[in-house]
């Protein structure tokens, strides 16, 4: 921690980069920070409390402005830059990224193939609360997850905070938004929220580095990260993606096999 | 080394001597053969013309047997069986008739038992122990004759090259033998005509034997009791379509190889054959 | 005005006689971890153990979209159908906070500032609130920093507090409060003279009023919009759990030769609120958003509306996946 | 408001008979937006064409159906109407009422309803079109011509001879393909080098070529009009500039007994060489495989031998890019070898021969100067066999179609062993004898009656080696099907002739459409022989489907044509159903955010970057622009676009949103 | 459910340009019958197919969905088909998690040649939604607004 002090107000003071985007303590759990001086550096933390994906923030431009700047990120965070640098989205010379690694010590990147191989060594697993509601999913017959889905949307109001904090949600207008034709209703309505959340979960197809930021984001506790999740874990093997290892050229719906399944097509 | 063995009619019949040479030389190459309890006629040459259930019932049950039994492979040194079980398996992966059968059988049946032939067991299990344990390197110079049954129809059997096999050429010259590029390797012998048509398969045979004397070949080497006993059996019949007598004996590969490992004769079978062998 | 007294059965016996009466009752449930008003039938469905539920009764009161009017086509003759404010269901909230239902009337006066909202007023009228003092808080909490207390009674119609014996004390504040306890009169006792204080969270202030007015009278041109709202996401969750948050958008659901309009809920913390045709947008960045959002609450409201625009709920901050919390927020405000 | 004009047509009774045409009419005419609904006999006839013009001016119209027969067949017809009557012709669409509807359905009210839910949805489209200009783009007059074969070479000059440049890229060192291979030409026998020759010359001195041998193309990108080929020019080892053909370095080479492709493997050559005498350009390439220089290390003979210093041991493949308005592709056919026939020995009987070997041994240049001899010990075959369909017309062996050139070819082979070997007996199996095409009846009638060659119609079973002599056992079916066997002293297999080998390859690069056996597939099998369904690549030759040289040099003479054809146009005019990224005022510019995952998608890569300055000049956004000449329209982009920023004109979001709204709503 | 006798399943089919629709054109030709359930929408290209059009003609009341395009390989921008199989394969993984019926949904490959298989793929596909009966599941919630709230007891 003291490492990472130090180093975010030595980044900062000698003017290597003008904003450091972390974490500091917050009302009952850490919260994302930003610091743009030496002083500010003093409230940085990093923990594996420390669970926002900062990544949401990189692209804001006028946050982030057009100098220089750093991020502290975890693992989930690594793998949405490296996602995000696949998707155009990012420039080598603008960010620094730090992490912290298992020893406790600091690592910084200023090259995504860096981040790409660090990432590599972290296995993507189901946690308890993933493994829990996954599999009673997994055991519902096509009725039931229809039910239970359906019980879920009704209380999602729309708020968006699932595509806000998603740091691969980046439109400057999202789909929901355009009008020319109403794609999907504004309002919301069960099937609406149904729509938006298929429609979310189909926009993430080969993106999804199942951060759960979404899910976490959600007010009414609707388990919205799950649905990319599952669609992650059950597409991935298939398409051949690995999320936080993106292929350079297209991602798994622009590109194709000649042998991808084809037994549903009559 | 353990492994299923299907021995089918003929070889508890006219070619007991194919079934002795194999099971001698099976033990020789510590090979143990664990025979199908219970096994039946494979339906051979005469059921598939006539009642196609039936035709597959008969090499289906077997099979059944055989996995019932815990067996994963089976070796069928009769071509005719092998041919029979194989095409029968193809044909039980459609589905409705697999399903007709099993209803028929009254006996699951999965059909993932791997069905080889003598060549392919040898080939298999026995190449290593061959090279290592031969005696009495067989020095002759011999047609190999694969017959039909072995090797057609190509896209069930897979096995070896459809118009010029060689496996049975290479175990030959594995046991020191020179082996002839003949033209009659695949050709017919006559097979079940044998009884009915001996004129025919007097013919079809002789074409096979004089291509083979001619090019000066000790002995005609085959994998198949049918093509055995017409070509020896038969030898009368076909010498008289012939100018000149042929006299050259038609052993078994099981045989020649036995021989090579200094087997004795009689153990081999080879006092059984109408044409006295003397290799 | 008149208070009571009524014990553990009788509390269960009238909510039966309520919910038997045919009027819906909302009351807040666990469930999916989550605590929330929602129909019921029974007193055991109802939740205890909880500071406070993630929505507010705004959710239960007036629906999230709601038609203005329908319309159809026919040979070349447009049949209109307006909102009927018989359509609405007569409603009763069981459980309600002060916070909440202080709620009620900021929301009014937003919706009937100049002319008086048809739909608004309808769900009002059909609402009646049984509203429970509180006796426990959490740091969220601010009701006593706006003009609010655990046992505030505006916008309730009957306002209950708990007492150790199972029974409540029963404030009877309005005329649908009476019909409510007319439901089932006699397990409503004479008064015992508990003082209702006695039973209520005690919640200092955290800050003075006046004082964040007068500051932010001074503060558009601030850089602490900006410094408070870096981390803002931009998303709706705390104007959607907001028991004031008035916030709405006009929609065209069409299809054909027939269709309605929509109102819906929105928030003014979505960049796309404001945003004009021509691509022009006053409010183009989340730090005048969220300016907007406070300024609204604390000083334009009082301002124009005389009310605070806050009922001190906390749940945005609850709410808030960045931990936007609104109560260090404005206290940082009235210190500065 | 819109102002949409109707016309409904009963197609003389072919969609009246079951759709009652007056009912859609009337029903569409009382449609919101619907100013003139009218029905007619024929809409497509010229005064039906009139009603729709003078409808469009007397209502004002901005919009028309038709509702008719399939947009595929008369949509250019009505939109030309509505663009002579002054009404943009993208505004109007087609209700396919005929061939999806009152063709496939009974009378009855239901198929009435479904031809006015038809109407009803490309009304609401209309609604939604836009008036939209056609694409004009540059044409490069420059065409490409792959193949250097009789179909390349005279593609080649005949695209030249219009005056228009031509770069002809060949695989093999040198131009001239199988043709320069034949001995003798059926029906009239005269030699095939010296009708070629003269062309190869004229190509390698004609100012408008441009020639590279030993090339290959690398990849091709663009649209008609507009391609660039990257070529990759091998590396020959020898410097074509200074190298004067001497020839010296060949006869010094130590490495001379590499089979030679011109022999079809019946003589040899050594590791620097020319391929033939004739060759053009008649100057050494040096196959690095076999060189011992390039294998070991060590030999460089011919570099001492080399009066001017041509060898280039250093030489790296180039690859070079041409700019070029249209491609000819002239790649030609390949034969199946001996060793497919199993039945015939697997190729391992030297005796037993290709059709195209055996041109070589008839061949005054080949590797016997035009005797027939055995490749296995050079004696005069007495008894000879030819066998017709080797492989062809065989569906067991994935080649069921008639390779068309073998059996010419064969009675040719028969004719030609029987003016050699006057006392030498031949015999043909057939199956059937395909001789049409001018003299070419006669010319088989030739063979057998004047040149006794024993044609028997059946099929040959095995052939086998006994005693140096091939033994074939076929059957006659003419005499009913009795076995014939002949102890012959040759045997020549007329082997099919399938698609050369690399074809799919080149067919995925140049994105044209192939058949099963990977021949080019044309874009009709009538009516547009020689196009391919991409635009600006024609087919000449061999490449398509086996053919003789009459046919190719007609084919390719046809594909010229169609290139000078799209050459005598400055510009090309394409229909501008392309695809289109949204542009906003700023602060938006785009709601594009510049993923570029659409330029990972589109198949043509049509997707450019933009970027979006600021008036200092310094860049704001960088977001995605549609080239909209290489763009043909297929719309992958736009369903893969996340935010809609992308739409593809005549089918845009709004279109097809109508579309499918109207036949959903009630 | 009620009797499917007597219901008349409301499909749409989204074809593309090149192979499908040609295909339809010669079923027409042809003169072979099918069932009038089945109305075409032309595209382009099957790459060009939106999922979200899918979604939104169930919602607004289709009972099924005809996808189809060119075979493998045959696509007339050489790699459309590919796209949109790909972009299937995610669509129902994803519609199958979420418990929407994804065997109202029949995708094809129909070519400009195979006119007998677009009118066999429409017959079977309207009797096999004939059989699955009308969308009702679906169709029941299009409308709802929150006034319905799913949440509320019925």
């Amino acid at each position: 921690m003291k490492k990472l002090r130090d180093r975010a107000a030595e980044l900062l003071s000698q003017g290597v980069v003008s904003l450091v985007i972390g974490y500091e303590e917050g009302t009952k759990r850490p919260r994302p920070l930003f610091c743009r001086n030496s002083e500010g550096a003093e409230k940085l933390i990093f923990d594996s409390h420390c669970f926002h994906n900062l990544a949401v923030y990189i692209t804001k431009k006028e946050l982030v402005g057009k100098e220089r700047f750093a991020v502290t990120a975890p693992i989930s965070t690594l793998r949405s830059i490296m996602q995000l640098y696949v998707e155009n989205q990012l420039s080598e010379e603008k960010l620094l990224v730090i992490t912290v690694d298992l020893s406790g010590e600091l690592r910084e990147f200023t090259t995504f193939d860096e981040i790409a191989a660090y990432v590599a060594q972290f296995e993507l697993k189901r946690g308890e609360r993933e493994q829990e509601i996954l599999s009673k999913i997994e055991g519902m017959t096509r009725e039931e997850r229809w039910k239970f889905w359906m019980e879920e949307m009704s209380h999602c109001f729309k708020c968006y905070a699932c595509r806000s904090a998603c740091p691969l949600c980046y439109c400057s207008k999202c789909v929901v938004e355009v009008n020319r034709p109403q794609w999907i209703n504004p309002w919301p309505a069960p099937l609406a929220n149904m729509e938006w959340h298929i429609n979310r979960a189909m926009h993430m197809v080969g993106r999804c580095t199942a951060c759960g930021a979404c899910g976490d984001a959600c007010p009414v506790g609707i388990p919205v990260d799950l649905i990319t999740r599952k669609m992650m874990e059950d597409l991935a093997p298939e398409f051949g993606y690995v999320p936080g290892q993106p292929a350079k050229q297209g991602n798994a719906l622009s590109s194709w096999k000649l042998d991808d399944r084809e037994q549903f097509i009559r | 080394m353990k492994i299923g063995f299907y021995p089918g009619c003929s070889l508890t019949g006219s070619s007991r001597e194919y079934n002795e040479s194999v099971v001698a030389l099976a033990k020789a190459l510590d090979i143990e053969l664990v025979e199908i309890k219970d096994w039946n006629c494979c339906g051979a040459t005469a059921a598939h013309v006539m009642n196609e259930e039936l035709s597959l019932s008969l090499p289906a049950r077997i099979m059944a047997m055989a996995e019932e039994q815990g067996l994963t492979e089976v070796v069928v040194p009769c071509a005719a069986c092998y041919n029979r079980l194989k095409v029968t398996q193809h044909e039980l992966e459609d589905e409705n008739k697999r399903t007709r059968v099993i209803e028929i059988l009254k006996l699951p049946y999965r059909g993932d038992l791997k069905i080889i032939n003598v060549l392919q067991m040898l080939e298999a299990y026995g190449a290593e122990n061959i090279k290592t344990r031969v005696t009495r390197p067989f020095a002759h110079k011999v047609a190999c004759y694969y017959g039909c049954l072995l090797v057609r129809p190509h896209s069930i059997l897979k096995f070896d090259r459809v118009e010029d096999p060689q496996s049975m050429d290479t175990l030959i010259k594995g046991i020191g033998g020179t082996t002839l590029d003949w033209a009659f390797k695949t050709e017919c012998c006559g097979a079940g005509f044998s009884v009915s048509r001996t004129d025919l398969v007097a013919k079809l045979s002789g074409n096979i034997l004089k291509d083979a004397a001619d090019r000066s070949a000790e002995a005609v080497i085959v994998a198949c009791p049918l093509c055995q006993s017409n070509l020896d059996m038969r030898r009368g019949a076909i010498n008289k379509t012939l100018k000149n007598p042929i006299d050259i004996p038609v052993i078994y590969i099981t045989q020649a190889i036995g021989l090579a490992l200094g087997i004795g004769a009689k153990e081999l079978g080879l006092k059984r054959h109408f044409v006295t062998v003397e290799l | 005005m008149e208070t009571k007294y009524i014990n553990k059965s009788g509390i269960e016996q009238w909510f039966n006689a309520i919910v038997s009466s045919g009027k819906r009752v909302f009351a807040p449930v666990n469930s999916r971890g989550q605590v929330d008003f929602k129909p019921v039938k029974k007193l055991s469905e109802v939740a205890d153990e909880y500071i406070q539920t993630t929505q507010s009764i705004k959710a239960s009161v007036y629906p999230k979209a709601e038609v203005l009017f329908s319309y159809e086509k026919v040979n070349g003759k447009v049949n209109l159908t307006d909102f009927d404010p018989e359509s609405v269901a007569e409603t009763v909230l069981w459980k309600v906070h002060p916070c909440d239902a202080a709620g009620f009337k900021p929301l009014s006066a937003i919706f009937n500032w100049d002319t008086a909202d048809k739909l608004h007023n309808a769900h009002l009228v059909k609402t009646s609130v049984i509203s429970f003092s509180c006796a426990a808080a959490d740091e969220s909490c601010f009701c006593t920093s706006v003009n609010g207390s655990p046992g505030n009674t505006a916008g309730s119609d009957i306002q209950l507090t708990m007492l150790p014996d199972g029974g409540a004390i029963a404030e009877i504040l309005t005329f649908k409060g009476e019909t409510l306890v007319a439901l089932m009169p006699n397990v409503f006792e004479a008064d015992k003279g508990e003082k209702k204080e006695k039973y209520l969270v005690d919640l200092p202030t955290r800050f003075n009023l006046e004082e964040v007015n007068a500051k932010l009278n001074k503060a558009f041109n601030s850089t602490v919009w900006k410094e408070q709202s870096e981390r803002c996401l931009g998303c709706g969750a705390c104007a959607f759990v907001c028991p004031t948050c008035a916030c709405f958008d006009i929609q065209e659901d069409a299809h054909g030769s027939k269709g309605r309009r929509i109102r819906c809920w929105d928030a003014c913390g979505f960049a796309m609120f404001t945003l004009h045709t021509s691509g022009h947008n006053p409010r183009e960045h989340q730090s005048q958003r969220w300016r907007q959002r406070i300024l609204h609450k604390f000083s334009y409201m009082p301002e124009r509306l005389s009310v605070v625009g806050c009922t001190g709920c906390g749940r945005c901050s609850r709410a808030c996946p960045v931990d936007m919390n609104i109560l260090e927020h404005i206290t940082s405000i009235a210190k500065q | 408001m819109s102002k949409i004009g109707v016309f409904i047509c009963h197609c003389g009774e072919n969609i009246s008979a079951t759709v009652d045409v007056e009912r859609v009419a009337r029903e569409i005419g009382g449609m919101e937006g619907v100013a003139h609904a009218i029905d007619y006999k024929y809409m497509c006839s010229d005064p039906g064409q009139t009603f729709i013009k003078e409808a469009v001016k007397k209502y004002g119209l901005d919009g028309v159906v038709v509702g008719a027969c399939s947009p595929r067949m008369h949509e250019p017809t009505f939109r030309r109407a509505c663009a002579e009557a002054g009404l943009n012709p993208y505004l109007c669409e087609m209700a396919n009422l005929r061939e999806h509807c009152s063709w496939v359905h009974e009378k009855s009210e239901e198929t009435t309803e479904k031809a006015i839910d038809l109407v009803k949805m490309m009304v609401e489209k209309v609604k939604k079109n836009k008036p939209l200009d056609s694409i004009k783009v540059p044409v490069t007059k420059r065409a490409l011509v792959i193949g250097g074969g009789i179909a390349g070479i005279q593609a080649s000059l005949d695209i030249a001879n219009t005056g228009h440049k031509v770069i002809l890229v060949e695989r093999d060192p040198s131009i001239g393909g199988h043709m320069s291979q034949l001995s003798e030409t059926f029906p009239t026998l005269d030699c095939s080098q010296c009708i070629l020759t003269p062309r190869m010359v004229e190509v390698a001195q004609h100012p408008n070529i441009k020639l590279y041998t030993y090339a290959e193309l690398e990849s091709l990108e663009g649209f008609i009009g507009n391609f660039k080929a990257k070529i990759r020019l091998k590396a020959k080892s020898v410097n074509y500039s200074t190298c004067t053909g001497c020839g010296a370095c060949i006869q010094k080479c130590p490495v001379k007994k590499i089979p030679s492709e011109f022999n079809a493997g019946l003589g040899t050559r050594t590791a620097i060489y020319v391929p033939f005498p004739q060759a053009v350009p008649n100057k050494p390439v040096i196959d690095r495989v076999n060189c011992n220089y390039y294998k070991r290390g060590a030999c460089k003979i011919c570099e001492k031998t080399c009066q001017v210093g041509s060898i280039e041991w250093d030489k790296e493949d180039e690859i070079i890019t041409e700019e070029v308005g249209a491609v000819v592709l002239a790649t030609g056919f390949d034969v199946k070898g001996t060793d497919f026939f199993p039945e015939y020995g697997y190729g391992q009987y030297k005796d037993v021969l290709t059709g195209l070997q055996f041109e070589r041994l008839a061949s005054a240049s080949g590797p016997t100067f035009g005797e027939i001899r055995r490749p296995s010990d050079g004696a005069i075959p007495k008894k000879i066999v030819f066998i017709a369909c080797a492989g062809s017309r065989d569906p067991a062996k994935g080649i069921p179609y008639c390779s068309k050139i073998c059996c010419m070819y064969t009675a040719k082979h028969a004719m030609l062993y029987q003016h050699k070997v006057h006392d030498g007996e031949s015999t043909v199996f057939y199956m059937d004898i395909r001789a049409g095409g001018k003299n070419y009846e006669e010319f088989v009638r030739r063979a057998i009656e004047e040149d006794t060659v024993n044609y028997v119609r059946g099929r040959v079973a095995r052939v086998y080696e006994k005693n140096g002599k091939l033994i074939v056992k076929g059957v006659d079916t003419l005499l009913g099907g009795e076995q014939v066997e002949i102890e012959a002293d040759m045997v020549v297999l007329a082997t099919a002739g399938v698609a050369n080998c690399g074809s799919e390859q080149l067919a995925q690069k140049l994105h044209v459409s192939y058949d099963p056996y990977h021949f080019f597939a044309e874009a009709h099998p009538k009516l547009k022989p020689v196009e391919t369904n991409t635009a600006g690549i024609f087919l000449a030759g061999a490449c398509q489907a086996p053919k003789d040289i009459p046919e190719t040099v007609g084919m390719a003479s046809g594909a010229a044509v169609k290139v000078a054809a799209l050459f005598s146009n400055d510009e090309l005019v394409r229909e501008p159903v392309v695809a289109v990224v949204n542009r906003l005022a700023p602060p938006l510019y785009s709601t594009c955010v510049g993923c570029f995952m659409c330029e990972t998608a589109c198949p043509y890569n049509a997707i450019e970057h933009e970027e979006i300055k600021g008036r200092d000049g310094s860049l704001i956004r960088t977001i995605a622009r549609v080239n909209q000449g290489l763009c043909q329209g297929c719309g992958t982009c736009v369903a893969f676009c996340r935010s809609k920023s992308i739409d593809i004109q005549g089918y845009t979001n709004e279109q097809v949103y109508a579309e499918v709204m109207s036949l959903l709503n009630d | 459910m009620s009797s499917n006798t007597d219901f008349e399943p409301k499909i749409i089919a989204f074809v593309c340009n090149w192979c499908t629709y040609a295909g339809a054109d010669l079923t027409g030709t042809s003169r072979l019958k099918y069932a009038t359930n089945v109305k075409i929408v032309r595209f382009p290209c099957t790459g060009r197919i939106d999922f979200l059009l899918l979604l939104k003609s169930f919602a607004q009341g289709a009972d099924g969905v005809i996808v189809s395009g060119c075979h493998p390989n045959d696509c007339h921008y050489t790699s459309g088909n590919f796209h949109a199989r790909r972009r299937w394969i995610a669509f129902r993984s994803i519609l199958d998690l979420m418990g929407v019926d994804i065997r109202r949904i029949q995708y094809s490959w129909v070519s400009a040649a195979e006119g007998s298989k677009w009118a066999d793929l429409v017959n079977n596909t309207v009797a096999d939604i004939r059989a699955l009966g009308p969308y009702a599941e679906y169709q029941k919630v299009a409308d709802y607004l929150e006034k319905e709230g799913y949440n509320e007891e019925a």
